[in-house]
C-alpha cells in the first residue's frame, strides 16, 4: 500500500444542546487512510458516522483532534486555505434529496461542480459531460432538465454520486451512498466506484449499513459505537474474526437473501438499555447491551489496541 | 442564555449610544434652529434664549452636557412645550399609541395570517385573488386616504363611530383599520409566499399520511414553517406601529406618540427629537432582538448565537 | 434457422440503441420564462405594466392639454369629454397630470426594486449568511439607519441637493433597502444550513456562488414580495419627500403627490384622488400578480 | 385469507415539461389480510409512486391517476372524499416515507408529531399520547426517549429519522402498513428490531404489510409474497419461495444476480445489469426491459408482454414463457 | 386724544354694567358647554412666555390683563380701570380695580404687573417676547444685562396704581397692555415653582375662566372662575378645547355635531371646502389683520431692478387667485396694512389712506416694465428664478397659479420650490432666494407694526432687504411723532414709498372663514384672527 493520505487523530465533535447539555457525538476518532484504499465505516445509526464524515469535510468544525490530510493539518487551515482541498475532498450526502437545490435543474446542479473548477470550457460540453456523467450512474440525458422532486429516491442518490464524482476528486466520504438503490444499481455504482479507484486511485471513506457491500468494497472496516471506533482490521480479518461484541452481532444480523437460510440461522440478539450519547455510559459504551458484559466494563473505559497485527479492538475481553 | 442577552444587550446599548450622536449631529448641521421664528425677535432676546437653553455653547460641549444626563436618565426638557420634560412627554403619550399599536398588531397578524393561509390553501383559485385584492387595497390605499375615508362614510356619514378620539372600544376600529391595512397586506402576502412552497414539502405529506384534515395542517404543520419572514416583519413592525402613526393619529386626533415624531423635528426641539428618536430605537431594537430570537423559536434548526456559514 | 424478421428471433440491440431521443435539456433560466409565460394572470400583470407605462409615455404627448397649464376658470371640474379625468384645484387636465405622474411614479417604484435587489438583497444576504460579527456589526448599521428619523436626513440633503428625482432616489437608497435586508437576512439564517449549501460548499463554490445561485434563488418568494410591497411604498414616500421639498417640484405632480393633495377634496372632487388611486392600484395590482407569477415560476415544484 | 387491499389497473402519470412521465402503468397488486407482500425492483420503477397513489398522497398536479382502481376493504379509495379519506390515512393505513430527512416537520418536536395522529384517530388525551409516544420511541429502538420527544429531527441522525418515521405510521395500529424502505438508514441489529416489531404486529394484530425494500434479505426474512417492478410495470410476482427459487424474468434473474456474496472479493467485479431503464416520458412500445435484455427477441421491441401464470401465484410479464419462444433461451432464464 | 385706550372703548360700561355689554340680545343664557378646536396644544400658559395663537386663545380666557381688545380691535378696561398719560405721552398712569383676585383668593395688585413685567424682561426667563416690553424705559437695557431691573421704570405706586414710563411716546400703549405679554402673574406661585403653567392643578391665575383639566396633546376644560370679577359676563359654564390638527377632522367634527365653532385659529376649514361653505352661506369670512405677500430679494439681480419687480407684481391677477385658489374672500392687497388696522378718530387706516391707487395689474406694462428692467440691467434673459414657499398646501397652489400667470403674462419661467418650516426660514433670512412666501400678522392694533417691521431698511423681518432711506426716516419720524394723525401720515408716505418700490409683491389681506353651530352667540374672530369666545353663550 502506499503513501497515508488522510491521518484522522483524535478527532472529536460535541453538539451542544440546550441547557448546557453536550451531545458528543464522535470521540476521539483516530484513523488513518492510506491513498487508494477504501475503508468502510459501520456502526449503529446515530453513533456518528455522518457527524464523522463531515467533520472530515469542516462542514463542522471539530471540537478537538486533528486532521492530516496529504501532508498537511487541514484543521489548521484557514477557510480560504483550505479551499484549495475542495477539489481534492469530495462527499456523498447520506440525505440525497436534502442535499440538492430545489431550485434547480438536474444539469445545473451537477453542471455547478463542472463550473466551480472550470472544467468545461462551453455550454454545450458542460452540457454533453453532465449527461455523460448520468449515464454512468444508470439515468438518461433526458433527466438533466428535470427537478430533483421529479426524481424518486434511488434516482436523486446517483445524482449526488454524479456530483461528487464530476469534479474528479481523490478522497470521498461516501455516506451511505447506495442505501436507496436496487441491487443491480447497486452493481453498477460499486462496480463504478472500484473502476475508478482503480484508474484514479481514489481514495474513499465507505459509511454504510449493508455489511455485505461494506465487505465487498472495503480494504479495512471500522466499526463504530456511539461515538467511538470500537473495531478496525481489514475486511476479510473483520468478517471471519470479530472481536469485540458488538461486531460480532452485527455480523450475525445480516439478512440473507435466501429464504430458506433466513429462518435457520441463528442471531445474537442484543437486548438491554441503548445507550444515548448525551448520556453515556460509564465505562464501556457497549456494556449495557453486552452479553458478556462485566464489572470492568463498567469502570474502565477500554482503549483501542491492536489485538492482532492490524487487527485493533476496543473491548477489555478482545 | 444569559451571556448572550447580556452580550446583545452591551451591543443594544452601543448601537443606542451611536445613534444618538448621529443624530445629535445630524440635528445640529441641519439648517433651522429651535428659536426660529416666522417674527424676528432682537438679537438681545434671541441670545437669551441662547443662554438660557445652552444652544450659545459649542456643539461638543452641549453634546457631553446630552450624553451625561442621558446616561443619569435625564431626557431634557423640550424646547417648545416650556416646563415640559421630555420623559412626561413621551410616557403621557405613549400608552395611547401603545395601546392602538397592540390592538393593531394584533388585528395585523390576525387577518394577516387568516388571509395568508386562505391565499395559500387557495392557490391560483378565487380566494387567492381575492386575497391578493385586498392586499393590494390595503398597500396602494395608504393609511392617508383610508383614515380620512373611513371616518367620512362611517363617522361622519353613517354615525357609527366617533370622529375622533379614542374614548370608547368602539373608537378603536377605525383607526385600527387604518393602522394595520398595509401590515395585513404585507403579512398576507408574506406568508402566501412561502406557504406555496411549504404546502408542497414532504413533511405535509406525512401529515396528511396522518390522516389530518387540511385545517390542522395548515395551523400545525405549515405556519410555522411559514411564519420566518413574517417574524422579520413583525420585529420592526411593531416598533413603528407601537411608537404610533403621525398619519392616523392626526387623522383621529389620537393624542398619541406619533406626532412627536415628526413635530418635534419641525420645531427643531433638540431635545424632544432625541429622546423620540432613542426611545423609537430601543424598541425597534429590543423588537427585532425578539425576533432574532423568534427565528428559533419557528425554525429550531437556527442557531441562536449566530453561526458562521459552514468552513 | 430462424428468419430475423421472427417474432421471437433474438433482437439485434444496435437497432434499438439509436432511437433514443433527446430532448432539449432546460436550463433553470429558461424553464423560470416558460413557466412564467405559461401563467396568464402574471401575463395579463406584464401587459398591464406595459400599458401603463405606454400611456404615461405618449398620453401627455398627444393630450391637447399640459400638466401645468393652469386653467383656474374650469377649476376642479368633474369628468367631461374634453377633460376625460375631469381637472384639479387649478384647472389642470387630470389625465395628462395622471400620466405624467405615471411616468414619475413608475420611475420611483422601479428604482426603488432596484435598489431594493442591489442593496437591499446583498446587504440582507451578507449579514444573514455570514453571520458573527459581520452580521452584527451590519445589523447595527442598518438599525441605525433605520432609526435616525428620516426627516432630519430628508432635511439634511435639501440643504446638500437639489431638489430632483435624483435626489429622491439618493434618499431612498440611505435607507429604503433595510427592510429588504431584514427579510432576506431572516432567510439566509434559515437556509444557509440547508444541505444543498452544504453540498455546494463541499464542491468548493465560494460564498458568493452559494449565495447567489443556491440561498437567495430559494428566498425568492419573501424577496418578491418584498419588493412588490416597496413599491408602493416608494411612490408614498417620493410623495412625503416632494412635500418636503426634495423631489419633483410642482407643478410636476406625480400619483403620491396627487393624492395626497386630494385628500380633502375627497368628497367635494372625488375624480381628483380616483384616477391617480385607481391607476396606482391597478399597477400595484399588475406589480403583484406579476411578482406571484415569478414566485411561482421560480418554484419548480409548482407546475401550472 | 380475505383481500385487504386490491389495486387494480392502476396508471399514474406526472406531467413535465416535455411531456407526461408514465410513472406507473396498469399496476395489478392485492394484499391479503395479515399477509406482509414486498415489492422490489429498479429504482425509479414506481414503487413510492404506486404507495403513495394508494394513500391518495401523489400531488395533483403535475401527478395524475389515468386508471384504475384501489380497494381498500372493498372501497374504493380513489371514489372517497377527502373527509373520508383522512379517517383511513394514519388511521387504517399507515404510511412509512422512504426519506426521512425531509419527511419529518423540522419545526415541530418529534414526540409531537408521533402523538398528534394518536389524538386525532384514537382520541387520546395529550398525556396518553405522549405516554404512547414514547412508548412508541422506545419500541423503535431510541434511546432515552423520553429526552428524544422533545428534539426535533435535525438533532437525530438519519436512521433514528427513520425510526421516528416507523412509529408514526405504527402509532395507531394500522391494518395495512405501507412501509417504502423502511430500513434503509439502519445498521442490521436495529434493523432485525425493527423487523421483529413488523412481524410482531403482523402477527398479534393481523396487521398487512407492503414492503418496499432494495434488501432481498428483508425480503426472504419478512415477507410472503414478492413484487417485482420495473418501468412502472410489475413484472414478475409470487410468493418468496418462487421468486428466489426460480426467478422467471430476466430482471429479477439479474437482481438476484447482482447480489455481492459475503465471500466476494474486490477484484472480482459484481454483476450488475447492463444499460439504463427506459424514459419513462416515451416508454418503449415493447416491453421496458427489452434493451438491457440478455435474451430480448423481436417481439419484445415491438409488442408489451402479457402475463403469464406460471402456477401457484407465479406470475410473470415476459415474451420468454411463450410457448413460441426457443425452450433452450427459457430453461436458461428459469434455472 | 391721548388716552385713546379709554376713548375707543365703549364708554364706561365695561365696569360697572357687565351683563349688559355681553350681548344686545335678550335670549342670552347661562351655562352650556362650548367646543372648539386647538391645532396643537398651547406650548406655554405662562404669559412671559407665550408667543403663539393658541397659547393666546386660552390665555384670554385665564388671565385678565390691565386691557381687554375688544373684537374690533380696540382696548377694554379690564383690570385696570382707566389711565391717565403725561402731556410728554410717556408716562401712564393705570388705576386698577380692588376687587380682581386670583383664583387662589389673593388679590391681584400693581405689584404682580411690576413683578410680572420686569420677570418678563428679566434675561434669565428668556421670553422671547421680551421686545414687547422695550417700549418701557430701561427694558431693553435690563433684557440685555445692560441695565437692572431696579431700572425698569415701571412701579406699583400702591396696590391699585400702576405707573410705567416709556422710552418715546407710544399712544398705542393701551393696545399693547393687552398684549398677552402685559399679563400678569401671581408671584408666590411662579417663584415656587418655575413649571407652574405646565399643568392645570399648578396654574394661578385670574381670568374669567379657569383651567380644570389639560390633558397634553388631547384637551384643556375650562370651566367658569367663580371668583372673577365680572362673572356675570360669563356665561358657558364650560369650554372644552381638544387639540386636533387634522383640518378634514375638524370639518367633521363641527359636521356631526362635535364641535361648535371653526376658524379663526381655532381649526380651518379645509381650503376645498371654503367655497362651497362660504356659498352655501354656512360659513361666514371676516377679514383680519394679516397681509399675504411675496418678498422680493432685492439685493440680488434681478430683483434689485425696480422695474422688474413691478412687472411681476403687475403681472399677477390677484381676484382670479383669491376667486379660484384661495377662495375665502380675501382682499387683494395693493400695500401692506391691512384693511382691518385701526386709523385715528374711529376710522380704519386704510379708510383714510386707501390702496387702490398704488398700482394696478396690467400685463401690457408689466411687459414693458419687465423688457426695460431687463436692458437697464443689461440683461437679455431673466436668470434661472425660483419662488421659495415654506410646505403647505395653500402656499403650493398659489406659488403654482402665480408662477402660471408669470409664465402666461410674461413669458417666464418660474421654477416653484418649497422647503419645510425651519430651513425654509434659514434660507429666507439668509437671502438665498429671488422669490419667497410671507405673511404678516398684527402684534397689535397699529399700522406702523405693518410698516417699521416689513420694510425699514433695519428692521430684522425686511426679508427682502429693501433699503431705502428715506422710508427709514419717515418711519424713525414717525415714532417720534406725537400726533396720531401725523404720525399715520408719514406711516402712510413710507408704505407709498415702499410700494412704488414695489418693495414687496402684496397679494392679499387675509380673511378667515369661519363656521359655529347656530346656538352659539357672541363668539367672534378678533381683528387678528383669533377666536374671541371668552364671553360668549350658548342658547
Ligand atoms: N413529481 C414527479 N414529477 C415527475 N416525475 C416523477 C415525479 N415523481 C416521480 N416521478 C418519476 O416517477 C418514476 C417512479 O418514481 P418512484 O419514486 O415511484 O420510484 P421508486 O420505485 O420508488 O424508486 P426508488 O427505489 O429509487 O425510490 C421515476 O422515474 C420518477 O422519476
Ligand atoms: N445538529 C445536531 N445537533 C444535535 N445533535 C446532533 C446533530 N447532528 C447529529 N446529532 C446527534 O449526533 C449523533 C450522531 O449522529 P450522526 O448523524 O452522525 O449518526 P450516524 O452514525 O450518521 O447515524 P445514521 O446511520 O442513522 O445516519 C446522534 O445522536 C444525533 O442525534
Ligand atoms: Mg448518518
Ligand atoms: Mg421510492
Amino acid at each position: 500500500m502506499s503513501k497515508t493520505l488522510v491521518d484522522i487523530q483524535g478527532l472529536s465533535k460535541h453538539f451542544q444542546l440546550g441547557g448546557g447539555r453536550v451531545l458528543k457525538a464522535v470521540q476521539n476518532f483516530t484513523l488513518d487512510i492510506k491513498q487508494g484504499e477504501t475503508v468502510g465505516l459501520v456502526g449503529e445509526s446515530g453513533c456518528g458516522k455522518t457527524t464523522a464524515g463531515r467533520t472530515i469535510m469542516r462542514l463542522y468544525e471539530p471540537t478537538a483532534g486533528s486532521m492530516i490530510y496529504d501532508g498537511v493539518d487541514i484543521t489548521k487551515l484557514s477557510k480560504r486555505q483550505f479551499k484549495a482541498y475542495r477539489r481534492r475532498m469530495q462527499m456523498i450526502f447520506q440525505d440525497p434529496y436534502a442535499s440538492l437545490n430545489p431550485r434547480l435543474t438536474v444539469l445545473d446542479i451537477i453542471g455547478e461542480a463542472l463550473d466551480i473548477h472550470g472544467l468545461t470550457h462551453s455550454k454545450a460540453e458542460r452540457k454533453r459531460r453532465v449527461e455523460e456523467l448520468l449515464e454512468l450512474v444508470g439515468l438518461n440525458a433526458e433527466h438533466a432538465s428535470r427537478y430533483p422532486h421529479e426524481f424518486s429516491g434511488g434516482q436523486r442518490q446517483r445524482i449526488g454520486i454524479t456530483r461528487a464524482l464530476a469534479v474528479q476528486p481523490e478522497f470521498v466520504v461516501c455516506d451511505e451512498p447506495i442505501s436507496a438503490l436496487d441491487v443491480s444499481i447497486q452493481a453498477q455504482i460499486v462496480n463504478q466506484l472500484i473502476e475508478l479507484q482503480k484508474k484514479l486511485s481514489l481514495t474513499y471513506l465507505f459509511v454504510a449499513h449493508d455489511l455485505s457491500m461494506v465487505k465487498y468494497v472495503s480494504d479495512r472496516v471500522a466499526v463504530m459505537y456511539l461515538g467511538k471506533i470500537v473495531e478496525l482490521a481489514t475486511s476479510e480479518e473483520l468478517y471471519d474474526n470479530p472481536q469485540h461484541p458488538y461486531t460480532q452481532a452485527l455480523l450475525s444480523a445480516i439478512p440473507e437473501p435466501d429464504p430458506s437460510a433466513a429462518r435457520e440461522k441463528e442471531r445474537i440478539v442484543l437486548s438491554g438499555d441503548l445507550p444515548s450519547p448525551i448520556n453515556p455510559p460509564s465505562g464501556c459504551p457497549f456494556r449495557t447491551r453486552c452479553p458478556a458484559a462485566t464489572e470492568k466494563c463498567a469502570a474502565e473505559v477500554p482503549e483501542l489496541r491492536e489485538t492482532r497485527n492490524g487487527h485493533w479492538a476496543a473491548c477489555h475481553y478482545a | 442564555m444569559v451571556a448572550f442577552v447580556l452580550r446583545k444587550v452591551s451591543f443594544m446599548v452601543v448601537t443606542l449610544f451611536l445613534l444618538a450622536s448621529l443624530t445629535f449631529v445630524l440635528m445640529n448641521v441641519i439648517p433651522g434652529s429651535p428659536l426660529q421664528s416666522e417674527k424676528a425677535t432682537s438679537e438681545q432676546v434671541k441670545k437669551n434664549l441662547e443662554a438660557y437653553y445652552g444652544l450659545d455653547k459649542p456643539m461638543f460641549e452641549r453634546y457631553i452636557t446630552y450624553m451625561d444626563n442621558l446616561i443619569h436618565g435625564d431626557l431634557g426638557v423640550s424646547m417648545k412645550k416650556k416646563f415640559q420634560t421630555v420623559e412626561r412627554m413621551i410616557s403621557s403619550s405613549f400608552p395611547y399609541s401603545l395601546r392602538l399599536g397592540l390592538v393593531s398588531v394584533v388585528t395585523s397578524v390576525a387577518g394577516g395570517v387568516i388571509l395568508g393561509t386562505l391565499a395559500a390553501l387557495y392557490h391560483r383559485r378565487f380566494l387567492d385573488h381575492f386575497a391578493m385584492i385586498i392586499a393590494v387595497i390595503g398597500l396602494a390605499v395608504p393609511s392617508l386616504i383610508m383614515g380620512p375615508l373611513l371616518q367620512y362614510i362611517f363617522s361622519v356619514k353613517l354615525g357609527w363611530f366617533s370622529v375622533a378620539g379614542l374614548k370608547g372600544p368602539l373608537d378603536y376600529i377605525l383607526p385600527t383599520i387604518a393602522l394595520s391595512a398595509s401590515s395585513i397586506a404585507v403579512i398576507a402576502r408574506l406568508i402566501r409566499s412561502t406557504m406555496v412552497e411549504v404546502m408542497n414539502g414532504d413533511f405535509i405529506k406525512t401529515a396528511k399520511a396522518k390522516g389530518l384534515t387540511g385545517h390542522m395542517i395548515v395551523w400545525r404543520h405549515a405556519l410555522r414553517n411559514s411564519m420566518l419572514p413574517v417574524v422579520t416583519y413583525l420585529g420592526f413592525m411593531i416598533a413603528n406601529v407601537i411608537t404610533g402613526s403621525v398619519v392616523v393619529e392626526q387623522i383621529f386626533a389620537i393624542p398619541g406618540l406619533g406626532k412627536f415624531f415628526v413635530s418635534s423635528i419641525i420645531d427643531r426641539d433638540y431635545p424632544l427629537i432625541m429622546g423620540t428618536t432613542i426611545f423609537y430605537a430601543a424598541i425597534l431594537l429590543v423588537g427585532r432582538f425578539i425576533a432574532d430570537i423568534a427565528y428559533v423559536l419557528v425554525d429550531p434548526r437556527i442557531r441562536l448565537k449566530g453561526g458562521k456559514a459552514g468552513a | 434457422m430462424m428468419r430475423d424478421d421472427n417474432p421471437f428471433a433474438p433482437l439485434r440491440k444496435d437497432a434499438t440503441a439509436g432511437e433514443k431521443i433527446t430532448r432539449k435539456s432546460l436550463t433553470a433560466w429558461q424553464d423560470i420564462w416558460y413557466r412564467l409565460k405559461g401563467n396568464k394572470l402574471a401575463m395579463f400583470g406584464l401587459w398591464v405594466i406595459v400599458a401603463v407605462v405606454l400611456l404615461a409615455i405618449f398620453i401627455p404627448v398627444f393630450s391637447p392639454f399640459s400638466h401645468d397649464t393652469n386653467e383656474l376658470a374650469n377649476k376642479n371640474a368633474a369628468p367631461s369629454w374634453t377633460h376625460w379625468f375631469g381637472t384639479d384645484n387649478l384647472g389642470r387636465d387630470m389625465l395628462v397630470r395622471t400620466m405624467t405622474g405615471a411616468q414619475i411614479s413608475l420611475f420611483v417604484g422601479v428604482m426603488a426594486a432596484i435598489i431594493d435587489f442591489f442593496i437591499g438583497i446583498i446587504y440582507g444576504a451578507i449579514m444573514g449568511y455570514f453571520g458573527g460579527k459581520v452580521d452584527e456589526i451590519m445589523n447595527r448599521i442598518s438599525e441605525i439607519l433605520y432609526a435616525v428619523p428620516n426627516l432630519l436626513v430628508t432635511i439634511l440633503l435639501l440643504v446638500v441637493m437639489e431638489p430632483s428625482l435624483t435626489t429622491i432616489i439618493v434618499a431612498m437608497s440611505i435607507t429604503g433597502w433595510i427592510n429588504m435586508a431584514w427579510i432576506v437576512r431572516g432567510q439566509m439564517i434559515s437556509l444557509k444550513n440547508q444541505e444543498y449549501a452544504l453540498a455546494s460548499q463541499v464542491l468548493g463554490a465560494g460564498h458568493m456562488r452559494i449565495l447567489f445561485r443556491h440561498l437567495i434563488p430559494n428566498a425568492m418568494g419573501p424577496i418578491i414580495v418584498t419588493v412588490t410591497l416597496s413599491v408602493p411604498s416608494a411612490i408614498f414616500t417620493e410623495a412625503f419627500l416632494s412635500f418636503l421639498g426634495l423631489g419633483v417640484q410642482s407643478p410636476k405632480a406625480s400619483w403620491g403627490t396627487m393624492i395626497s393633495d386630494s385628500i380633502g377634496a375627497m368628497t367635494l372632487f372625488p375624480w381628483r384622488l380616483f384616477f391617480p388611486a385607481f391607476f396606482l392600484s391597478l399597477t400595484m395590482f399588475a406589480f403583484n400578480v406579476l411578482g406571484d407569477g415569478l414566485r411561482d415560476a421560480f418554484d419548480p415544484k409548482l407546475k401550472k | 385469507m380475505t383481500t385487504l387491499l386490491e389495486v387494480k389497473d392502476l396508471s399514474v402519470s406526472f406531467d413535465v415539461f416535455g411531456g407526461e412521465v408514465q410513472a406507473i402503468r396498469n399496476v395489478n397488486l392485492d394484499v391479503k389480510k395479515g399477509e406482509a407482500v414486498a415489492i422490489v425492483g429498479e429504482s425509479g420503477s414506481g414503487k413510492s409512486v404506486t404507495a403513495q397513489t394508494v394513500m391518495r398522497l401523489i400531488a395533483m398536479p403535475p401527478g395524475r391517476i389515468k386508471n384504475g382502481q384501489i380497494l381498500f376493504e372493498g372501497q374504493d379509495l380513489l371514489k372517497l372524499s377527502e373527509k373520508d379519506m383522512q379517517k383511513i390515512r394514519g388511521n387504517k393505513i399507515g404510511m412509512i416515507f422512504q426519506d426521512p430527512m425531509t419527511s419529518l416537520n423540522p419545526t415541530m418536536t418529534v414526540g409531537k408529531q408521533i402523538s398528534e395522529g394518536l389524538i386525532k384517530h384514537q382520541g387520546l388525551s395529550k398525556s396518553e399520547a405522549k405516554e404512547r409516544a414514547i412508548e412508541m420511541l422506545k419500541l423503535v429502538g431510541i434511546p432515552t426517549p423520553e429526552a428524544r420527544y422533545k428534539q426535533y429531527p435535525h438533532e437525530f441522525s438519519g436512521g433514528m429519522r427513520q425510526r421516528v418515521m416507523i412509529a408514526i405510521a405504527l402509532a395507531c395500529n394500522p391494518a395495512l402498513l405501507i412501509a417504502d424502505e423502511p430500513t434503509t438508514a439502519l445498521d442490521v441489529t436495529i434493523q432485525a428490531q425493527i423487523l421483529r416489531l413488523m412481524k410482531k404486529l403482523q402477527e398479534q394484530l393481523d396487521t398487512s404489510i407492503i414492503l418496499i425494500t432494495h434488501d432481498l434479505g428483508i425480503v426472504a426474512d419478512v415477507c410472503d409474497r414478492v413484487m417485482v417492478m420495473y418501468a412502472g410495470q410489475i413484472v414478475e410476482s409470487g410468493t418468496k419461495e418462487e421468486i428466489f427459487a426460480n426467478p422467471s424474468h430476466p430482471y429479477t434473474k439479474g437482481l438476484l444476480n447482482s447480489l455481492p456474496k459475503l465471500s466476494q472479493r474486490k477484484d472480482e467485479p459484481l454483476i450488475p445489469i447492463h444499460g439504463t431503464p427506459p424514459d419513462l416520458i416515451a416508454p418503449p412500445p415493447g416491453c421496458g426491459f427489452c434493451d438491457r435484455c440478455p435474451y430480448a427477441m423481436n417481439i419484445c421491441a415491438t409488442t408489451p408482454p402479457e402475463v403469464t401464470d406460471l402456477g401457484g401465484s407465479h406470475k410473470v410479464r415476459c415474451w420468454l414463457q411463450d410457448p413460441r419462444a426457443q425452450s433452450d433461451k427459457k430453461t436458461e432464464v428459469g434455472v | 386724544n391721548n388716552n385713546n385706550g379709554n376713548n375707543a372703548a365703549p364708554s364706561g360700561s365695561a365696569s360697572s354694567s357687565p351683563s349688559a355689554s355681553a350681548s344686545e340680545s335678550t335670549d342670552v343664557k347661562k351655562g352650556g358647554e362650548f367646543r372648539f378646536t386647538l391645532a396643537s396644544e398651547p406650548p406655554s400658559l405662562d404669559p412671559a412666555l407665550m408667543t403663539d395663537a393658541q397659547s393666546s386663545i386660552v390665555a384670554a380666557g385665564l388671565y385678565e390683563g390691565l386691557y381687554r381688545l375688544n373684537s374690533a380691535g380696540e382696548p377694554e378696561p379690564a383690570i385696570a380701570t382707566g389711565d391717565e398719560v403725561s402731556d410728554d405721552g410717556l408716562t401712564y398712569t393705570f388705576k386698577l380695580r380692588d376687587d380682581a383676585t386670583w383664583s387662589n383668593g389673593d388679590k391681584v395688585t400693581a405689584n404682580d404687573f411690576v413683578y410680572a413685567w420686569k420677570r418678563a424682561l428679566n434675561p434669565e426667563t428668556a421670553s422671547e417676547y421680551a421686545y414687547m416690553l422695550f417700549y418701557i424705559k430701561g427694558g431693553e437695557e435690563y433684557n440685555s444685562g445692560k441695565g437692572s431691573a431696579d431700572d425698569v421704570a415701571v412701579k406699583a405706586v400702591n396696590d391699585t396704581t400702576l405707573e410705567v414710563t416709556l422710552k418715546s411716546a407710544t399712544p398705542y400703549f393701551p393696545s399693547l397692555v393687552s398684549h398677552y405679554t402685559y399679563l400678569p402673574v401671581h408671584q408666590a406661585t411662579v417663584d415656587a415653582n418655575p413649571a407652574w403653567a405646565a399643568d392645570a392643578s399648578t396654574i394661578v391665575s385670574n381670568g374669567p375662566f379657569l383651567l380644570k383639566e389639560w390633558a397634553h396633546e388631547d384637551k384643556l376644560v375650562l370651566e367658569p372662575n367663580p371668583t372673577y370679577f365680572d362673572k356675570d359676563k360669563v356665561n358657558f359654564s364650560k369650554v372644552t378645547i381638544s387639540l386636533v390638527e387634522d383640518e378634514n377632522t375638524v370639518y367633521n367634527l363641527f359636521e356631526t355635531g362635535d364641535i361648535d365653532w371653526i376658524g379663526a385659529q381655532a381649526g380651518s376649514v379645509p381650503t376645498d371646502r371654503t367655497a362651497q361653505v362660504i356659498a352655501d352661506g354656512s360659513a361666514e369670512v371676516q377679514a383680519i389683520a394679516s397681509t399675504y405677500y411675496y418678498v422680493f430679494n432685492t439685493q440680488k439681480a434681478p430683483f434689485n431692478n425696480v422695474k422688474i419687480r413691478k412687472a411681476f407684481s403687475m403681472a399677477i391677477d390677484r381676484q382670479s387667485i383669491i376667486d379660484n385658489v384661495t377662495q375665502a374672500n380675501q382682499t387683494p392687497a395693493y400695500a401692506l396694512v391691512p384693511p382691518s388696522i385701526a386709523g385715528t378718530d374711529g376710522k380704519l387706516f386704510r379708510e383714510m389712506y386707501p390702496d387702490t391707487g398704488f398700482f394696478s395689474e396690467n400685463v401690457e406694462e408689466a411687459k414693458k416694465l419687465l423688457e426695460e428692467g431687463l436692458k437697464e440691467e443689461g440683461l437679455t434673459a431673466l436668470p434661472k428664478i425660483t419662488l421659495l414657499y415654506n410646505t403647505s398646501e395653500g402656499h403650493k397652489a398659489i406659488a403654482e397659479a402665480a408662477a402660471d400667470m408669470w409664465k402666461q403674462n410674461l413669458g417666464v419661467e418660474v421654477a416653484v420650490t418649497n422647503q419645510e418650516w425651519g430651513t425654509f426660514l434659514e434660507t429666507r433670512d439668509a437671502g438665498q432666494f429671488d422669490i419667497a412666501r410671507a405673511g404678516w400678522g398684527a402684534d397689535f392694533n397699529h399700522a406702523i407694526n405693518f410698516t417699521y417691521d416689513l420694510i425699514h431698511p433695519k428692521s430684522l423681518n425686511n426679508d427682502g432687504k429693501y433699503s431705502n432711506e428715506q422710508v427709514g426716516k419717515w418711519l424713525d419720524e414717525s415714532l417720534a411723532a406725537t400726533d396720531e394723525k401725523a404720525r399715520l401720515d408719514l406711516i402712510a408716505k413710507a408704505e407709498k414709498q415702499a410700494m412704488d418700490d414695489m418693495a414687496v409683491l402684496p397679494f392679499y389681506y387675509y380673511t378667515t372663514v369661519t363656521m359655529v353651530k347656530d346656538d352659539i352667540q357672541g363668539v367672534t374672530s378678533d381683528y387678528a384672527g383669533h377666536i374671541d369666545w371668552v364671553f360668549g353663550s350658548k342658547k
